[in-house]
């Protein structure tokens, strides 16, 4: 079918963000707004390869230490000024200064050079594994340097008036209500966006927000923008299309951190107590409503090296009970921190609660708000925490900084949060990140699933979907392993 | 008293509030010994309707749980929210205004300023904060609500207190020599009271909602079933199982009715101008 | 009058500076601070990074320090910066005002209105089957949550009969002026306010009835009759009118549950009022803006107050400015 | 030449509602209403002297049933009229004034609307007429400044003016009957002299009916033409005025005139070498309200430079008109509050120097009764506990306290058994007992009676003077005795000190005071008490 031009269309954008430019705020629905005004160096297809984005083309050296990227030509941006290999150098500088987790991946970085306006060379210290795959738009955003070059970065006028490369350009933002994105004409390729104008509405009550969208008013439902008990019902609608695909490279993980310091949770056999006792399935049949996967270890099965021929536990409360004989839990009162992001996840924690109470676990749900979930989870006050992290498409950006004792630190609920320190685990993954080439990444791997879902360090629930509902005729919307975060460069509306 | 008794007893209004009310301590008193499974319990497969499956007569939740069970349980947490709640309320609110409308002047001035200061901070507001801040729990949600609905006791109290106190049976107390204490609690405050009892009954009624607010906004006690709370969590999945929040809902509104039934009979028991009509 | 309007701002100025400093250290005592918040949003968080926000925020700085800065900017009427957004507070609430105002207002006037008319209809049927009929409907409207009848409203009145909008403020893209625009906004108030409205009706209701039943004993109403006035206009004349001074002091009362009975009415039916604001603010530690939202809204309880007696003193010839 | 009567009541009978005292309000009125005469209806509080009024406005409460008789007005029975017969009727032509002048005038509307009113709802006149018509009767009932009058409310003029104002809107359609019901009883005696004057004065020149509801002897003396006496709803007796008054025939009407006290104050011994009970001294009290940072004050000044004293078994009369200080004086006494300057020594003590305990302790040797029988009692405490509660607080034993209750019960001729009832199960005058029980209680040297006696009926009045006599004689009290009712003052007092804004003008002893008043506000005030001087009448 033909792409046709032309057309609004109304999104969900849940919470409202508190801004919109990405090299400083990295929240999720800034993300995903942003998506469509800044661009990345490379964007990710489902199966996580690399494409081009605002680089054409790019090489590795045979040692994996130097990469070259070949920027696109006639790239400008909203304001008229010509996209070089300057803005992305001055990039990589000013996420340094004020993206963590850019830091975080761009550790290994020896330095930037720009040969010519359209070559940029990273030279790496040693070889870094995963560095391909730290250009998408939310890790590694693309930021003018004419505009914030010598100026105070957080109070820049411009935030208010994000100026990206990309197919949308930022036209207003009534606070509480809306914002508007429009077409970029000038875009770089040819005959692309295809809609005129975004529509980024603010509802902040979820069944409000289903409404909205049965009313015909929203076209576009981003993942989590509903309760899950809605989506079954709402995908029956007519005209309405549902689709798990689009969060590839962020596989969301959810896991129950298990303080591995004191109480309990403290000893092993209570740990895999726990996982015999919870009912993942019912939580992903009833609860997720069956959009979710039953997790398997520290890795989710979408992401590079995921093996499931690992120690396996199944629902079987006879046997929680009696490792919790063995283990000695004498009915000591455990606290069960709920994640305070919504109807389903407290749903959730009243389940895991029940299922802990029917094998004689002492639980006791704490109820806090974000900042306190944050602050409890950051500062180890806690027993069992739920949460979910994602995993960025490779075990060494997202899976080890939860489990290699060099990431025990207060302060982050990001973290090695659970307090597990094992030495031979910390070897694995600093080998993993730097071992060349894939083969052997995956060997070193391997070897770390095993030993983890062994250890128990934290109990792993479910490889999550959050599906993204449409009208059906809102066509070619999630393209690549980022799903709507990546922009609306390709979709299209058939009227 | 007897003779208010009787008063109220022939309000139909009244009596009607104080037979669902009477039902509903019983529910919360002895409804747990009938029904001992927890309301926690996953008993059946999620979504239920009501009527259908013997022994659920009621349905089940989005977890598969006994909505009756909740509703029982659910009585208990509701009520003792409401009653507790209103009796810290009083217990503030009545010494606040008892002593600001009877020593008067700088320290009434003081005690008023107070008053103000927390009726003028808008009361749902305040109480979301107090919860988010203390943490949600039984306790920290009673505390709140009772923060924010103390003030209208102390200023009904002060204005009773401030009529009573240029009483002549007051000033009889005066001139015969007793003590501040005994004119206050034996002369003043129990002619104060009735008003206070009418409110006390709209307060309850009051701090139920207040309960069931907070939920809806995440903020109650995760660890206990409420009428609230399962209005809240049911309100998610309205479309495909409205019995989920219809049933508590229908519990609130009528406890909330009932309340403010009896408030309405007692207003006219104890009012003494309706009670001797045509003197 | 105006030395009376001095008198009671003055006294206001004085409310709402004790609020600035309670709520600053009651907020101080949540847990979790918005770097946390923030870092948190990001997905990851270093320990660089939360010190760059703390510092950013001004947060690194001991207490006292930053309640006397904070202090200071309220004196000079500057309610801080928002850091999380990145503009002024005052800038921010700005934005939000108009719409809380208009939702309130409207709210206070329907339930008024609502509340009156039934309380009068109420006493005039005192003791029959219509009499029970208005209380117990009041009460119904009062007795259910708010934000269930809210919900029940959008499924009536937007899901079912598709007749009115069911969230934000007004029709985004269709950019009507004029009359158009005014029409389009009418519809999106009228569920939300109509809510809000039924709820604080009962008490309105209830206390007219009340008042008016007490006024008609006072000889005044009997004089009226005695001069053979219609009925009509006695209930009119003179029995409402010294009937609504009573209500028009609970109303004045009721500022501060009206205003935030918004928070809840705003989130369930997305309109961008300072109340959502507020829970907004409060769930992301945004303390400027949090306190700037409290300043705003307890500010916006004493203008009701102030009206409401302004409005009492003008009705009622008894009370004069002087004393 | 007697006129043929307007309205004419025969055999009225109202029900009142089950459970009452008592079967009929009105049991078998009759009475007429004739043009340019007053009917004067007389009896005690609850006789049904304001149902009858009410009755001939077809005001009744709804509780009230019309059981027999009739209304003839205009030959028609007023009894059966419909709703629009009454409208018609109503302030066209029968017009009413009613007791309270404060409540009876809506608050909210000014004087002179109100009194337009009246044309509007009978459809008459043009707004301006109405308006000039109001002007034109406030002049009439001789308000001062009439065009400023118009546009006041209520609350702006004195209790005098209010009570013009409402005679003026009765009289705005020259109604064929008047009805007055109690219209001086709140006033004060020189303004209660000058609405009477008005009231008769309007009467005679437009040749109206009146029915003039009172309980005052006194006034009945002054402007009745005919007399209706009642007594449980019943008419024990009715006649020409000075018939009733000079020679009664029901023993119930020769009750209640015995019971109306003389001007003539009986003879008393002078109280020499006693030593002083109380003294004032220079007493002064200011009342400030208002003032705040923006508000001017108001001042009010109610005692100004008071100086007396009060001999051992001696009894001091305080009169003046309302608003004088009187109270004010007695609360100053009691210490109920703080005078700016001035001293009340108590035998040697010196009462405005001491404070909390000590002053506590020295309150049982000055009592006080008040004046509401119905407000001084705390209507949830039992009449034992009301009595005993101030012996406790000074320190007697519970039981020897009670025990006393039950005696000072007898003493003042309550049976023992009231220990255990509530105050609303007894009479206003059983009531009034309890409280002078109650000031006995704490054997004091001194009462203060402030108006003691004025909220109750004539006969039960003179029963209550007789007990207090009776008991200042055989327990050498000394007594402050409040009142504003110079026939009351007359009879009890040794001396008397008028008061007049604030101040003492005069102060002789009681004999000396009425026959040669050298103070012309004490002449005044003598000469405005109702009912002096009947033979006058009759010219
Ligand atoms: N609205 C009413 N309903 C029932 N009974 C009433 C009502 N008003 C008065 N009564 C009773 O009717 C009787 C006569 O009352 P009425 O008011 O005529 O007395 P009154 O002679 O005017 O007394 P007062 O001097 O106190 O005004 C009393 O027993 C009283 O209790
Ligand atoms: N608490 C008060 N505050 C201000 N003014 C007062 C107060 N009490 C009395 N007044 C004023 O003081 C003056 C004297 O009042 P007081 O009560 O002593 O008079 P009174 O002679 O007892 O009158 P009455 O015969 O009406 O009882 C009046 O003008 C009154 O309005
Ligand atoms: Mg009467
Ligand atoms: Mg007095």
């Amino acid at each position: 079918q033909e792409p046709k031009s032309g057309g609004v269309v109304n999104a969900v954008i849940q919470p409202e963000p508190p801004g919109l430019m990405v090299g400083l705020v990295q929240n999720g629905p800034t993300q995903m707004v942003a998506g469509n005004i800044y661009e990345g160096l490379l964007r990710y297809s489902p199966k996580l390869e690399p494409l081009p984005g605002l680089a054409e083309s790019w090489s590795v050296s045979e040692d994996g230490k130097i990469y070259t990227f070949k920027l696109r030509k006639g790239v400008t941006w909203h304001d008229g000024k010509p996209f070089t290999s300057a803005d992305v150098a001055f990039s990589i500088d000013f996420l340094k200064q004020t993206h963590p987790r850019a830091r975080g991946n761009l550790a290994q970085l020896d330095k930037v050079e720009t040969p010519d306006d359209s070559t940029v060379v990273f030279t790496l210290k040693q070889p870094f594994g995963p560095f391909l795959g730290i250009f998408e738009v939310g890790s590694l955003p693309m930021i003018p340097k004419h505009i914030y070059e010598g100026t105070d970065y957080k109070t820049n006028p411009a935030n208010n008036t994000p100026i990206g490369t990309g197919p949308f350009m930022f036209k207003e933002w009534q606070k509480g209500s809306f914002i508007r994105l429009v077409k970029n004409p000038s875009y770089y390729i040819k005959g692309k966006p295809y809609l005129d104008e975004i529509y980024w509405h603010v509802i902040p009550d979820a069944a409000a927000r289903a409404v909205a969208f049965e009313t015909g008013k929203i076209d576009i439902l981003p993942g989590g923008s509903v309760e899950n008990f809605d989506v079954p019902r709402l995908s029956k609608l007519k005209n309405v299309c549902v689709t798990g695909a689009g969060w590839e490279f962020f596989s969301p993980h959810s896991w129950l951190w298990l303080n591995n310091r004191q109480g309990p949770t403290a000893n092993k056999k209570f740990r895999q107590a726990l996982m015999y006792a919870i009912d993942r399935n019912f939580a992903k049949d009833v609860i997720w409503n069956g959009l979710a996967k039953v997790a398997t270890g520290p890795s989710a099965s979408t992401i590079k090296y995921y093996t499931d021929k690992v120690t396996t536990y199944d629902y079987d409360p006879a046997k929680a009970k009696a490792l919790l004989k063995e283990a000695g839990y004498n009915g000591e009162k455990v606290r069960l921190l709920p994640l305070p992001y919504g109807e389903t996840w407290q749903r959730w924690a009243e389940a895991v609660k029940q299922n802990l109470q029917d094998v004689g676990i002492n639980a006791e749900m704490i109820a806090t708000d974000v900042p306190g979930w944050n602050q409890k989870v950051s500062d180890w006050d806690y027993d069992i925490a739920f949460t979910y992290l994602y995993q960025y498409g490779d075990p060494a950006l997202g899976v080890g900084r939860n489990y290699v004792s060099s990431q025990i630190a207060k302060g982050s609920p990001f973290n090695n949060v659970e307090g597990y320190s094992n030495p031979e685990i910390d070897q694995l993954f600093a080998d993993g990140a730097t071992a060349f080439p894939d083969s052997k990444r995956e060997e070193i791997y391997l070897k770390a699933q095993k030993i983890l879902t062994d250890d128990v360090p934290v109990a792993w629930q479910l490889e999550l979907q959050f599906p993204t509902i449409t009208r059906c005729n809102v066509k070619n919307l999630v393209t690549t392993a980022i799903g709507v975060n990546d922009g609306f460069r390709d979709a299209w509306l058939d009227k | 008293m007897s003779k208010s008794w009787r008063m109220m007893l022939r309000n139909p209004g009244g009596v009607i509030g104080l037979v669902i009310l009477l039902l509903a301590i019983a529910i919360a008193v002895f409804g747990p010994l009938l029904f001992p499974t927890s309301p926690w319990r996953m008993v059946q497969r999620p979504f239920v309707p009501p009527f259908t499956v013997s022994g659920l007569p009621l349905g089940t939740d989005a977890l598969g749980r006994d909505v009756l069970a909740g509703i029982i349980y659910g009585a208990r947490v509701s009520l003792l929210v409401g009653l507790v709640s209103t009796m810290a309320a009083l217990a503030v609110g009545i010494p606040v205004g008892a002593l600001a409308g009877y020593f008067g002047g700088r320290i009434g001035d003081a005690l008023m300023r107070f008053t103000e200061f927390f009726q003028t901070v808008p009361s749902f507001a305040l109480a979301i904060v107090l919860v988010a801040i203390l943490q949600p729990s039984i306790v920290s949600i009673v505390l709140a609500i009772a923060i924010v609905s103390w003030p209208p006791v102390a200023r009904l109290v002060r204005g009773e207190v401030l009529s009573l106190r240029t009483r002549e049976y007051v000033q009889a107390a005066v001139v015969t020599g007793q003590s501040h204490s005994s004119i206050i609690w034996r002369e003043i405050l129990p002619n104060a009271l009735s008003p206070v009892i009418v409110l006390a009954s709209l307060m309850v009624a009051t701090a139920i909602l207040l309960e069931s607010s907070l939920s809806f906004l995440g903020l109650g006690d995760p660890n206990l079933m409420s009428w609230g709370y399962m209005v809240g969590a049911g309100r998610t999945v309205i479309r495909q199982a409205w019995w989920i929040t219809l049933f508590p809902g229908i519990a609130i509104l009528l406890s909330v009715l009932a309340l403010n039934l009896i408030g309405e009979g007692l207003n006219d028991a104890l009012n003494p101008r309706l009670s001797k009509e045509g003197r | 009058m105006l030395a009376f309007i001095a008198q009671r701002l003055a006294k206001a100025v004085v409310v709402l500076l004790a609020i600035v400093v309670l709520n600053f250290m009651l907020i101080r005592m949540a847990p979790g601070d918005p770097a946390m918040v923030m870092a948190g949003e990001a997905g990851a968080s270093d320990k660089i990074f939360v010190t760059q926000l703390r510092e950013k925020f001004g947060l690194d700085q001991p207490l006292p320090v930053q309640l006397y800065r904070y202090v200071k900017g309220i004196v000079t009427l500057d309610l801080g910066f928002s850091f999380r957004q990145q503009m002024p507070v005052a800038r921010l609430i700005a934005e939000r005002l108009p719409a809380t105002l208009l939702l309130t207002v409207t709210a206070f006037v329907i339930s008024l209105l609502l509340g009156v008319l039934f309380g009068t209809l109420a006493a005039r049927f005192a003791g029959t089957w219509a009499d029970t009929a208005i209380t117990i409907l009041a009460l119904i409207f009062y007795a259910t949550p708010l934000f269930w009848v809210a919900l029940m409203a959008i499924l009536l009145f937007s899901v079912a009969m598709d007749w009115l909008p069911s969230f934000g403020y007004e029709t985004v893209g269709a950019n009507y002026t004029g009359l158009a625009h005014v029409l389009d906004v009418g519809a999106h108030l009228i569920l939300p306010a109509t809510t809000m409205g039924l709820f604080f009706m009962a008490t309105y209701a209830r206390m007219t009835r009340a008042s008016m039943l007490e006024v008609k004993r006072h000889d005044f109403v009997k004089t009226a009759r005695a001069k053979g006035l219609r009925d009509a206009v006695i209930q009119r004349r003179h029995v409402l009118r010294n009937a609504l001074l009573p209500v028009v002091t609970l109303a004045g009362l009721q500022a501060g549950t009206l205003v935030g009975g918004a928070v809840l009415t705003e989130t369930v039916f997305a309109w961008p009022g300072i109340g959502r604001l507020m829970y907004e603010a409060l769930l992301q530690r945004d303390y400027n803006l949090l306190l700037g939202v409290f300043v705003v809204c307890s500010a916006m309880v004493l203008a009701f107050n102030l009206i409401t007696d302004l409005i009492y003193r003008a009705v009622d010839p008894r009370i004069e400015f002087a004393s | 030449m007697p006129a043929a009567p307007v309205v004419s009541i025969k055999n009225l009978k109202l029900a009142l509602p089950p459970g009452s005292d008592r079967p009929y309000a009105v049991d078998g009125v009759s009475f007429d209403l004739t043009p340019g005469k007053i009917l004067c209806v007389v009896g005690e509080s609850g006789s049904g002297k304001s149902m009858c009024a009410h009755a001939l406005l077809g005001l009744l409460p709804d509780t009230i049933a019309r059981e027999a008789g009739e209304i003839a007005y205009d030959g028609r029975n007023l009894l059966t009229l419909d709703d629009t017969g009454w409208l018609a009727l109503r302030g066209r032509h029968i017009a009413m004034v009613f007791q309270e002048p404060m409540t009876a005038l809506n608050p909210l509307m000014r004087i002179g609307e109100q009194i337009a009113e009246m044309f509007e709802a009978h459809n008459l006149l043009t707004p301006k007429q109405r308006k000039q018509k109001a002007l034109q009767l406030l002049r009439e009932v001789g308000l001062p400044d009439p065009e400023r009058s118009m546009r006041a409310y209520p609350h702006q003029l004195s209790g005098g003016q209010r009570q013009r104002a409402m005679i003026a809107m009765a009289l705005a359609l020259e109604p064929a009957v008047l009805v007055a019901d109690e219209p001086t009883t709140a006033l004060d005696v020189t303004t209660q002299a000058q609405i009477l004057e008005l009231i008769r004065d309007l009467q005679r020149r437009r040749n109206m009916a009146v029915m003039f509801i009172t309980h005052d002897f006194g006034v009945v003396a002054d402007i009745a033409d005919r007399v209706v006496v009642l007594q449980h709803g019943k008419v024990v007796e009715q006649g020409a005025a000075d018939d009733v008054l000079q020679r009664p025939q029901h023993s119930y009407t020769r009750a209640l005139l015995a019971a109306v006290p003389s001007m003539q104050p009986p003879q008393r011994a002078p109280l020499t070498g006693r030593a002083r009970a109380v003294e004032i001294v220079g007493l002064d009290k200011t009342y400030v309200s208002g003032g705040g940072w923006f508000q001017p004050e108001r001042r009010v000044a109610a005692a100004r430079q008071v100086n007396f004293d009060i001999l051992q078994g001696e009894t001091v009369g305080l009169v003046g008109e309302s608003g004088s200080g009187k109270s004010s004086v007695a609360r100053l006494v009691m210490r109920l509050i703080e005078p700016d300057r001035g001293t009340v020594r108590l035998g040697e003590t010196d009462f405005t120097r001491i404070a909390g305990r000590a002053l506590r302790r020295e309150r049982s040797r000055i009592q006080m009764i008040f004046q509401d029988p119905f407000a001084s009692l705390n209507p949830r405490r039992k009449v034992g506990h009301i009595i005993a509660d101030g012996p406790i607080a000074h320190g007697t034993d519970p039981a020897v306290a009670r025990q006393r209750a039950a005696e000072l019960l007898g003493l003042v001729g309550l049976n023992a058994n009231a220990m255990d009832r509530y105050p609303h199960e007894f009479s206003g005058g059983q009531r009034q007992r309890i409280g002078i029980a109650r000031a006995l209680a704490l054997e004091p040297e001194i009462i203060v009676a402030d108006e003691a006696v004025s909220a109750l009926d004539v006969s039960v009045q003179a029963q209550v003077l007789n007990l207090l006599e009776d008991l200042k004689a055989r327990l050498g009290l000394s007594m402050l005795f409040i009142t504003h009712d110079l026939r009351v003052a007359a009879q009890i007092c040794d001396r008397i000190a008028v008061m007049q804004r604030g101040a003492i003008v005069e102060l002789k002893p009681t004999a000396t005071l009425f026959s040669a008043p050298e103070h012309a506000y004490t002449r005044e005030l003598l000469a405005a008490v109702p009912g002096q001087i009947p033979s006058s009448r009759a010219a």
